[in-house]
């Protein structure tokens, strides 16, 4: 089932739109190649460009052996996916999204492979993953594309994270976030005391871009994409995102032996595991996203190790497979856009209609399945040879990889050999037909390439592979020769023996799939682990929002009083804030029986259940309260207080008209409500006893005194410091007053009042 | 008499803060308007207690003779019930417009916004 | 009404003249200039009833105060002697004051007598409602507000001849 | 002498408000306790004020004393009114020496 | 709210109610009082008039809607803050001008903090009487 | 003098206490009123006293504005209480009830 | 120099009071829009005084501090003062198509803009007590614009915003008080010189909590967030806009400046305690989001996990960190009122913003798309957008101080961030509409669409400019924080030299 049905075969696609980003990519692939003499010859380019200096985060570019052979690869294979993906799409009513989302991919693509600095790798990094969501989700009219793209953007998401805070560790840890200066304090670095922490970051976000298992079930699920996208992200650049930070980092962190064993391990895993997944697949775009799983896993198994071979094996494979694998997935494109079906059980004997494809099927194919002459059998020769240069254990991960490429070997013939020869007999969904030139013009330059180089390896070896190994190693003189011939040796015997196995697998891969599927159901569904994942987050998230956010109004204001007890009870008794016993020997018989007619009008209004007697309560509290003032020299706050007072009983009486009585159901005793209640009172009591302990700077209130009538020319103090010594609170006041009464307007103005019964 | 305050202040605020945990949300107002007091009282304590010498300057005198009454709290307390009448006067009407919307003044029944998660469901 | 304002403004010229403006210099303005316009009344033709009313109105006040202590003298026993001696009840009084002052002030002024209340008066003005507590004769409390309270305030503010 | 009266009237005054005050709480029904309310309790604000009026013996004093005694009796017989007709209206009836009335609990 | 007795006080209460908050502000510089007390003061006049008469009346004699007495109050007392721009000062810098000012006698004050405090009287007025009428006519 | 009012704050006190007893136990709507409107009128004397003991009539002020202004409260109660009477007799089914 | 500072606080009021009185015809929308413009125009120059002289301060009515009520501006209060005003713009703009003349008849445009002017003031103000005016002021408009419609979820969302905020504001006078009878002084500047001579150290603690618990509720922090996601998402869309935008954000401000300020002395247990609660804050709001399927649901809950950015920022107290604390805050509220604006849109165009009751915006209605995957994206902090910058810096500082759990909380809660921020990407702009059409931008008229629209576009800009060219921002953010953390140059300019 592909969502990203081509709807028109006009081979002149989109016009401008589609072929304005084949341009651009032409012209920096264009750039690149010149480039490459220099660089062979050990140069290196260096840009900067200050960004935020304040950060030390600048976006400067590095264009060595490692980075022009990533930048070739990218805008190379950019260029053909691009115009590819004009045909394939054409007539597509968002293709100038999906153009401008590619062509995006692909420069922030290049950035990253370019950025010499870790926060401008970083930004680029996580550029790709967004634009790579945008066209995972492509297909954003089906859950399932919609879930993949979510799937993608959420695990490498998450790993981008880490890796973020790995960077930042590692350039505090270093002193900078040029990855040039870094790189050139590897001791250092490595006898830093922060170097493990820094490592599993920047693994974590390796590990899930390059889909390492056990971060591996977004990469298949990510063939919800277009076929070119596919192509481009998930197989010849994104995914090799992560692998070219690890090879990037390689110089300054390798050698050591959580860097081997963490790297083979997953690396070898990966490669084993992905490859018998393969296998199972029926959809040919499936399989091929396996494969890419191994080949991921290979590379980063290399870049486990720091030997020549190894290296040399990295910089080769690299190129090999980012070849025939973006050929094989343009391929399935065209038979896909062709037939309408990707079902290898289905697809048969196109040979003869789609001749071209079938030609570039085929040389790709070879190239995988590591045949001679093509690249990918000398690709393979120096994995064995890398392999085995491994310093423990190299058995145990030559048979690891041993089984690996004979897996491969077996999914390059049912993915680029069977459709084509070996007919079904079962009806295809549409009639087909070769594809159009711009969809052919992809796999085929590809596949040549892949056999170009297989007979010419000293133009991969001088271009790319030297000056990349000189980047990971820091001499190009541990590069091994790539040759296609090197005698007699051990990794010949592996070879033959992988041709021997593959060829059995691929006879018998029919047969084995109900195993294989066996024993994948056996072992844990990462894809089902992320549904319950998310449906435990979900799940999580809706129990503790119900249970901090239930929507039940007391339980907030309960919680809120809980947090004021603490924070004043709690900080009181932890920072020993207590007051003294207070002096109570000024206390007069009217001072008290204003108390106990406060305390009094203030229980009353708590523990009445008539309204109208807490009403007239709280009224008793007012007058009480005015007392207080007038006793102590307040006339002013006593009138306003009083009028207030007054005010508030008209309006209350005014609402209650409207309003029922107070307690439907008799008294509600709230024990606990009342323990709270009582330790804030006494907590604010013990507090202002604790204030009042301290002696009252009166420097305001004096100076106010000394100039309220001669500068003011005031006689009632209070007024004059409304009015003019602090005149602006009492214009924010009034502004309060006018607010209030627009929204109480408002409030009663705006609603629909429940109609009366 | 200031610590005899400070005890009347713990008095009105924990009968508040009782008021204000209640289901009706009418007491809350109740609540609210005790507890505004007790804070008017809080800053006027904070002044310090002067009795019988109101801060006003006698007719033909430069200022306030004696010791007269801390007039900056006065200033900030009458600033204070103003506001907090009007805080208290839209409180009202917004339980008013509750129960004539709502139907209920009980704060458990009030789940518009935040219905009950079975019924989003 | 214009007398009044006659007498106040002999009042203020009276203070401009000594140029004193203290509460005595009002009081003693106000007292000339009544006597003034008394002694000028045929020349200025003004109503005769100014000069009765004003004198009413003292004993009006004089009355009232007389009432409002001796009768809170009966109230303040009842409060405080253990058994309560009242006998109140409701009673309905037919009022002649017509005019809204007078209504007003008869009403306050029977409810400022102890032992009385105005309750309310009646929609078309006729009928005072009083709440008495010692109502051992209805008939009899009623006439001697009658008689008294309305009687003097009638006579005070109301031009009735 | 002058303050010896100022003195007399003010205690009197606040033995009045004791008064009212008592009277309310004694005083069988709504309607008598109105009369101990508003005309015991004014008449003693008003001996408070005319104390106060002699103890000051100032012009600008007196008439504020007044004035305050004057709103008294203007305000306070109102208020009265309003609650004895809403006591009317709420069916409570005056207690009588003879029967004994059930006073009804407000909502 | 058909009591006659009420209605005939509040005829004279409202009007003493409203002459009194104006004196209060008057004198609230030098005496307890000011434009808060006053405009309290003044509204209960109306509020009082509301009780016993009616909002419609009410608003019949206030004439202009209360919303927009508070609201030009603060535009007054506003304007008052602002008015010492014009003479160079801070935000809020009291003017003065004493008409008849003698040495022994600064004479009859007039100043923009006389003015904050009427627009402070308007808002306390104006936002009184909105809330308590729209809450009157719920009813 | 000083005596008197010393014996005058706490008879105000004992009158004011009086009424907030009668305030607290009612029974009828209008027994809380008289009881709220007891005390507003005390609150005047209250401040009669105050303003002899501090010599100074700003506190006369204060229950100028009482006496003119308290009687408000009474009157919304009151006509609260009346209302809700004739709320009752319009809505025979409206919840409103007296306790 | 006084009324550089003053006019941004005076002009909201004027513009208020014009507005008001002009409510019944289009005037009155016009001069909420006109007043903005020119406060943006004030703000500016505002700005550009303090960047060219560093703290300035105004005395309020010629009287000198601490005796009568300073104006204040470094550089967060200049900055919180223009971001106010462009987000005052902007939601200005929008509502002229957004708020119906029934809610302008009711003083929309008066709540509105005193509200802005209530910030304004709140970030100005170097009085306390002034600061409590302002807050009341802010408060009360907000109770105002909230309720404005009257629905159901309105009211039900307003009782609890309002009661909840009621008590905080009460703590907050009380803790006036408190601080007053300790030191005899309002100025801000003035308590935080005196307080260090408070013999009882431990009580200044205890009245720093109490502060730290008000400005807690009003900035939504755990455990005192209640109010905000119970309702945020039910007023018109341009109060949505501004509340989420700017409303917490005070609150955060307020928790900055008295806790570099004044609330210096016990730093080892409040700024812990403030560590704890920016942490359970980033997580209990973002899993909150998570729980939600309405878009201004999931922004709300979003508001508080992010005000545990800002809080975290002023917790560790690094001079890397109180800027990360800084740039957040300005990231921070053009995204937040930009999100709710488009909300708004989507509504308009898709029916609702219940996710499962709309979709098909990103094939229908592509520029809205764009417009909301720069803040989305913004907000879930991918480069190279200015949420990433705030994050990074935050997360820096955490690093650099070996806050590690801290670091890896923020980082965890910006990947469910993420999470949630896709969540309405897919729902609502991926998904296909369930009823099946295809709500474009062309059911609204053209007028509508500029109001609606450009605002939009602007900020989104703005979230482009800052993301692209974050420098003078950092070092603008880095600056504030050098002032904040030593506040010499802030109390010797508001006292005028006396310290
Ligand atoms: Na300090
Ligand atoms: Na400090």
């Amino acid at each position: 089932m592909n969502d990203d049905t081509a709807t028109a075969t006009n081979p002149t696609g989109n016009g401008l739109v589609g072929l304005i980003p084949v341009g651009i990519a032409l012209l920096l692939f264009g750039w690149f190649l010149s480039l490459a003499p220099a660089i062979a010859e050990g140069q290196s380019l260096r840009l900067v460009w200050d960004w935020v200096p304040s950060l030390n985060i600048s976006l400067s570019f590095l264009v060595d052996g490692l980075s022009l052979t990533f930048a070739l690869l990218i805008s190379g294979i950019g260029a053909l996916v691009l115009l590819y993906s004009n045909t394939y799409l054409a007539g597509h009513p968002q293709f100038t999204r999906f153009a401008l989302f590619l062509t995006s991919f692909m420069l922030a693509m290049l950035g990253l492979v370019l950025a010499d600095n870790l926060i401008g790798l970083f930004v680029f990094w996580e550029l790709t993953t967004i634009t790579s969501y945008l066209l995972i989700g492509f297909g954003h009219d089906t859950t399932k594309g919609r879930r993949s793209a979510l799937q993608a953007l959420f695990v490498t998401g998450a790993g981008a994270l880490a890796l973020l805070a790995g960077f930042i560790l590692l350039g505090f840890s270093m002193g900078s976030f040029e990855l040039s200066v870094i790189l050139a304090q590897a001791d250092t670095l490595k006898a830093h005391e922060m170097y493990l922490p820094i490592l599993i970051l920047i693994l974590a976000g390796t590990f899930t871009k390059s889909a390492q298992f056990p971060f591996h079930f977004w990469l298949p699920n990510a063939m919800a994409a277009p076929t070119p996208v596919s192509a481009f992200l998930h197989s010849a650049t994104m995914v090799k995102a992560g692998v070219y930070l690890m090879a990037r980092l390689h110089p300054g962190m390798s050698g050591t032996d959580v860097w081997f064993w963490t790297l083979t391990i997953a690396g070898a895993f990966t490669a084993v595991f992905a490859s018998i997944l393969a296998l199972r697949q029926t959809d040919l775009k499936q399989a091929l996203a396996y494969t890419t799983l191994m080949a991921l896993g290979t590379l980063t198994l290399f870049l486990g190790q720091t030997s020549g071979y190894a290296m040399t094996a990295f910089a080769t494979f690299l190129v090999v497979h980012s070849l025939y694998k973006a050929s094989l997935f343009l391929v399935v494109g065209c038979i896909d856009h062709a037939t309408g079906t990707r079902e290898a059980d289905v697809l048969g004997g196109l040979g003869r209609v789609m001749p071209v494809t079938a030609f570039a099927a085929g040389l790709a194919a070879l190239s995988m399945a590591g045949f001679p002459p093509f690249l990918g059998f000398i690709g393979k020769e120096l994995k064995y040879a890398g392999i085995l240069a491994i310093g423990s254990e190299p058995f145990i991960f030559a048979a690891a990889l041993l089984t690996a490429n004979a897996l491969m070997f077996a999914v390059a013939g049912i993915v680029a050999l069977r459709p084509f020869w070996q007919r079904t007999g079962i009806a295809l969904p549409r009639k087909p037909h070769e594809a159009p030139w711009p969809m052919l013009a992809g796999p085929v330059i590809l596949a040549v390439l892949g056999a170009l180089f297989g007979v010419y390896p000293d133009l991969l070896q001088t271009s790319l592979v030297d000056p990349t190994v000189k980047s990971l190693l820091g001499s190009m003189e541990d590069a091994k020769e790539l040759q296609l011939w090197a005698g007699v040796n051990m990794p010949l015997i592996l070879s033959i023996a992988t041709v021997a196995l593959g060829a059995a697998l691929y006879l018998g891969h029919k047969r084995l799939r109900p195993a294989l599927g066996r024993l994948v159901d056996a072992s844990p569904q990462f894809d089902n682990g992320w549904d319950t994942f998310l449906a435990g987050l979900k799940g999580f998230a809706a129990w503790q929002t119900r249970i901090i956010q239930p929507g039940i109004l007391r339980r907030y204001i309960f919680a809120t009083f809980a947090t004021v007890l603490v924070a004043i009870g709690g900080t009181m008794i932890a920072r020993q804030a207590m007051p003294a016993l207070p002096d109570l020997s000024d206390v007069t018989f009217q001072n008290v029986a204003l108390v106990v007619l406060i305390s009094a009008g203030a229980l009353l209004t708590a523990i009445t259940s008539s309204r109208i007697a807490a009403m007239a309560a709280l009224g008793v509290v007012g007058i009480g309260v005015a007392m207080i003032f007038i006793v102590f020299s307040a006339p002013d706050v006593a009138i306003t207080q009083l009028l207030v007072e007054t005010l508030v009983v008209v309006l209350v009486a005014v609402a209650l008209l409207r309003l029922p009585v107070l307690d439907q159901n008799g008294r509600d005793r709230r024990p606990v409500d009342a323990i709270l209640a009582g330790a804030i009172g006494l907590s604010v009591t013990l507090v202002l006893l604790a204030v009042l302990e301290t002696p009252l700077d009166l420097r305001l209130t004096e100076y106010f005194e000394v100039t309220s009538w001669p500068e003011a020319f005031g006689r009632n103090i209070v007024n004059v410091i409304l009015v003019d010594f602090r005149a602006l609170d009492t214009f924010g006041e009034v502004a309060v007053v006018v607010i209030a009464a627009l929204s109480a307007y408002a409030l009663l103005r705006t609603t629909h009042p429940r109609k009366d019964p | 008499m200031e610590a005899l305050l400070a005890i009347t202040i713990g008095v009105l605020v924990a009968t508040s803060v009782y008021l204000m945990l209640a289901r009706n949300v009418l007491r809350f107002i109740f609540g609210l308007v005790l507890i505004s007091n007790a804070a008017n009282l809080i800053i006027f304590v904070s002044g310090r207690l002067t009795s019988g010498a109101p801060p006003l300057i006698a007719e033909g005198a430069e200022g306030p003779v004696g010791d007269v009454a801390n007039a900056l709290p006065q200033a900030l307390v009458l600033t204070a019930i103003v506001i907090g009448f009007g805080l208290f006067a839209f409180a009202l009407v917004l339980m008013f417009r509750a129960y004539s919307t709502l139907g209920t003044l009980y704060s458990d029944d009030m789940r518009i916004a935040e219905p009950r998660t079975e019924d989003t469901k | 009404m214009n007398t009044l304002v006659a007498n106040i403004f002999f009042a203020v010229a009276w203070m401009i003249l000594f140029n004193t403006f203290t509460w005595l210099s009002v009081l003693s303005g106000l007292a000339v200039g009544y006597f003034v316009l008394m002694l000028i009344q045929p020349l200025a033709g003004v109503k005769s009833t100014y000069f009765k009313r004003v004198w009413y109105w003292i004993k009006l006040l004089v009355l009232f105060n007389y009432e409002l202590i001796v009768s809170s003298i009966e109230v303040l026993w009842d409060i405080f002697t253990p058994t309560h001696r009242s006998n109140p009840a409701i009673v309905n009084m037919p009022l002649d004051v017509k005019t809204d002052a007078g209504i007003l002030l008869v009403t306050n002024l029977i409810s400022l007598t102890p032992g009385t209340l105005s309750i309310d008066v009646s929609a078309d003005r006729k009928t005072l409602k009083l709440h008495v507590m010692f109502a051992d004769d209805p008939e009899a409390v009623c006439r001697s507000l009658k008689e008294g309270m309305e009687r003097w305030v009638i006579d005070a503010v109301e031009d009735r001849e | 002498m002058i303050d010896l009266a100022a003195a007399i009237l003010v205690f009197l005054g606040a033995a009045m408000t004791v008064a009212a005050g008592v009277g309310v709480i004694r005083l069988p029904d709504v309607f008598t306790r109105m009369h101990a309310a508003t005309k015991v309790g004014t008449l003693g604000s008003g001996l408070v004020m005319a104390g106060a009026a002699l103890h000051f013996a100032e012009p600008g004093i007196i008439v504020r004393c007044v004035l305050i005694v004057f709103f008294l009796l203007l305000t306070a017989p109102i208020g009265a009114h309003m609650i004895g007709r809403a006591s009317l209206r709420l069916g409570i009836n005056p207690w009588t020496p003879r029967q004994k009335q059930d006073s009804k609990p407000d909502s | 709210m058909n009591s006659i007795i009420l209605r005939v006080g509040t005829r004279y209460l409202c009007g003493l109610l409203v002459l009194f908050s104006l004196y209060m502000l008057i004198r609230g510089h030098n005496e307890p009082g000011g434009g808060f007390i006053g405009g309290l003061i003044g509204s209960t006049g109306f509020v009082l008039f509301a009780l016993a008469c009616g909002t419609a009346d009410a608003r019949a004699a206030l004439k202009v809607m209360p919303q927009n007495i508070a609201m030009a109050g603060l535009g007054i007392a506003l304007l008052a803050g602002i008015a010492a721009a014009v003479f160079g000062d801070a935000l809020f810098t009291g003017q003065w001008l004493f008409i008849n000012e003698t040495p022994e006698d600064k004479g009859i004050p007039l100043s923009t903090v006389l003015v904050f405090d009427i627009g402070v009287y308007l808002v306390v007025f104006g936002s009184i009487l909105s809330i308590v009428f729209a809450m009157e006519e719920e009813i | 003098m000083d005596t008197v009012l010393t014996l005058g704050f706490a008879l105000v006190f004992i009158g004011v206490g009086l009424a907030l007893v009668r305030l607290a136990i009612g029974p009828t709507l209008p027994d809380r009123v008289v009881a709220l409107d007891q005390m507003t009128v005390s609150i005047v004397a209250f401040c009669g006293l105050a303003a002899i003991r501090s010599q100074d009539a700003a506190f006369l002020d204060v229950a100028l504005v009482l006496a003119l202004v308290g009687f408000l409260a009474t009157v919304a109660l009151a006509r609260f209480a009346e209302r809700v009477v004739i709320r009752r007799e319009a809505r025979e089914d409206e919840e409103e009830q007296t306790e | 120099m006084t009324w550089t500072l003053a006019t941004p606080l005076v002009l909201p009021f004027l513009t208020a009071v014009l507005a008001f009185l002009a409510r019944y015809g289009a005037a009155g929308r016009w001069f909420s829009v006109a007043g903005n413009a020119v406060l943006l125009g004030a703000s500016i120059l505002l700005m550009v005084r303090v960047l060219d002289q560093g703290v300035i301060a105004a005395q309020m009515g010629g009287w000198s501090a601490p005796f009568g009520i300073t104006l204040v501006a470094d550089y967060l209060s200049a900055v919180m003062v223009v971001i106010t005003a462009i987000t005052a713009l902007a939601v200005s703009v929008y509502a002229l198509t957004d708020i119906d003349e029934r809610k302008e008849h009711l003083g929309y445009h008066a709540l509105f803009n005193i509200l802005i002017g209530g910030v304004v003031g709140a970030f100005l103000t170097g009085d306390l007590f002034n600061l409590y005016v302002w807050f009341e002021v802010m408060l009360i408009s907000s109770f105002g614009l909230l309720i404005l419609g009257g629905n159901k979820d309105q009211i039900d969302g307003g009782i609890k915003y309002v009661t909840l905020n009621l008590i905080s504001t009460i703590l907050f006078l009380s803790g006036i008080g408190l601080l007053y009878g300790m030191t005899g002084t309002l100025n801000m500047a003035d308590i935080a010189r005196t307080l260090d001579t408070v013999e009882n150290q431990g009580l200044v603690t205890v009245v720093a909590m109490m502060f730290m618990v008000a400005f807690g509720v009003k900035a939504a922090v755990f455990p005192l967030f209640f109010w905000l996601p119970a309702a945020y998402h039910t007023p018109a869309f341009s109060v949505s806009a501004v509340f989420a935008g700017l409303l917490t954000k005070v609150g955060v401000y307020a928790l900055i400046r008295m806790f570099t300020l004044v609330f210096d002395g016990d730093i080892g247990f409040t700024h812990q305690i403030l560590l704890w609660v920016a942490g359970l804050t980033m997580v209990t709001g973002v899993l909150g989001a998570a729980a939600q399927n309405d878009i201004r649901k999931i922004l709300s809950f979003h508001i508080v996990s992010q005000i545990g950015y800002m809080i975290m920022g002023l917790a560790l107290l690094t001079p890397l960190a109180v800027a990360g604390a800084v740039f957040y805050l300005v990231h921070h509220i053009i995204v937040k009122a930009n999100l709710f604006l488009i909300a708004g849109v989507a509504e308009r165009t898709a029916g609702s913003t219940d996710l499962n009751r709309i979709g098909g915006l990103y094939k229908s209605a592509p520029l809205l798309a764009c417009l909301f995957f720069i803040p989305a994206f913004s907000l879930a902090g991918f480069p190279p957008l200015s949420g990433f910058w705030a994050k990074y810096v935050l997360v820096a500082a955490a690093i650099e101080n070996q806050g590690w759990i801290i670091a890896a909380v923020a980082l965890l809660v910006g990947l469910l961030t993420i999470f949630s921020m896709t969540k309405i990407w897919a729902e609502a702009f991926w998904k296909p509409h369930p009823e099946g059409v295809d709500p474009t931008l062309n059911q609204l008229t053209p007028q509508a669409r500029r109001h609606l629209l450009i605002p939009i576009a602007a900020l989104a800009a703005m979230t482009l400019v800052i993301g692209f060219s974050p420098e003078p921002f950092v070092t603008f953010a880095k600056d504030a924080a050098a002032q904040l953390l030593d506040p010499t140059a802030y109390i010797t300019t508001v006292l005028g030299g006396e310290t």
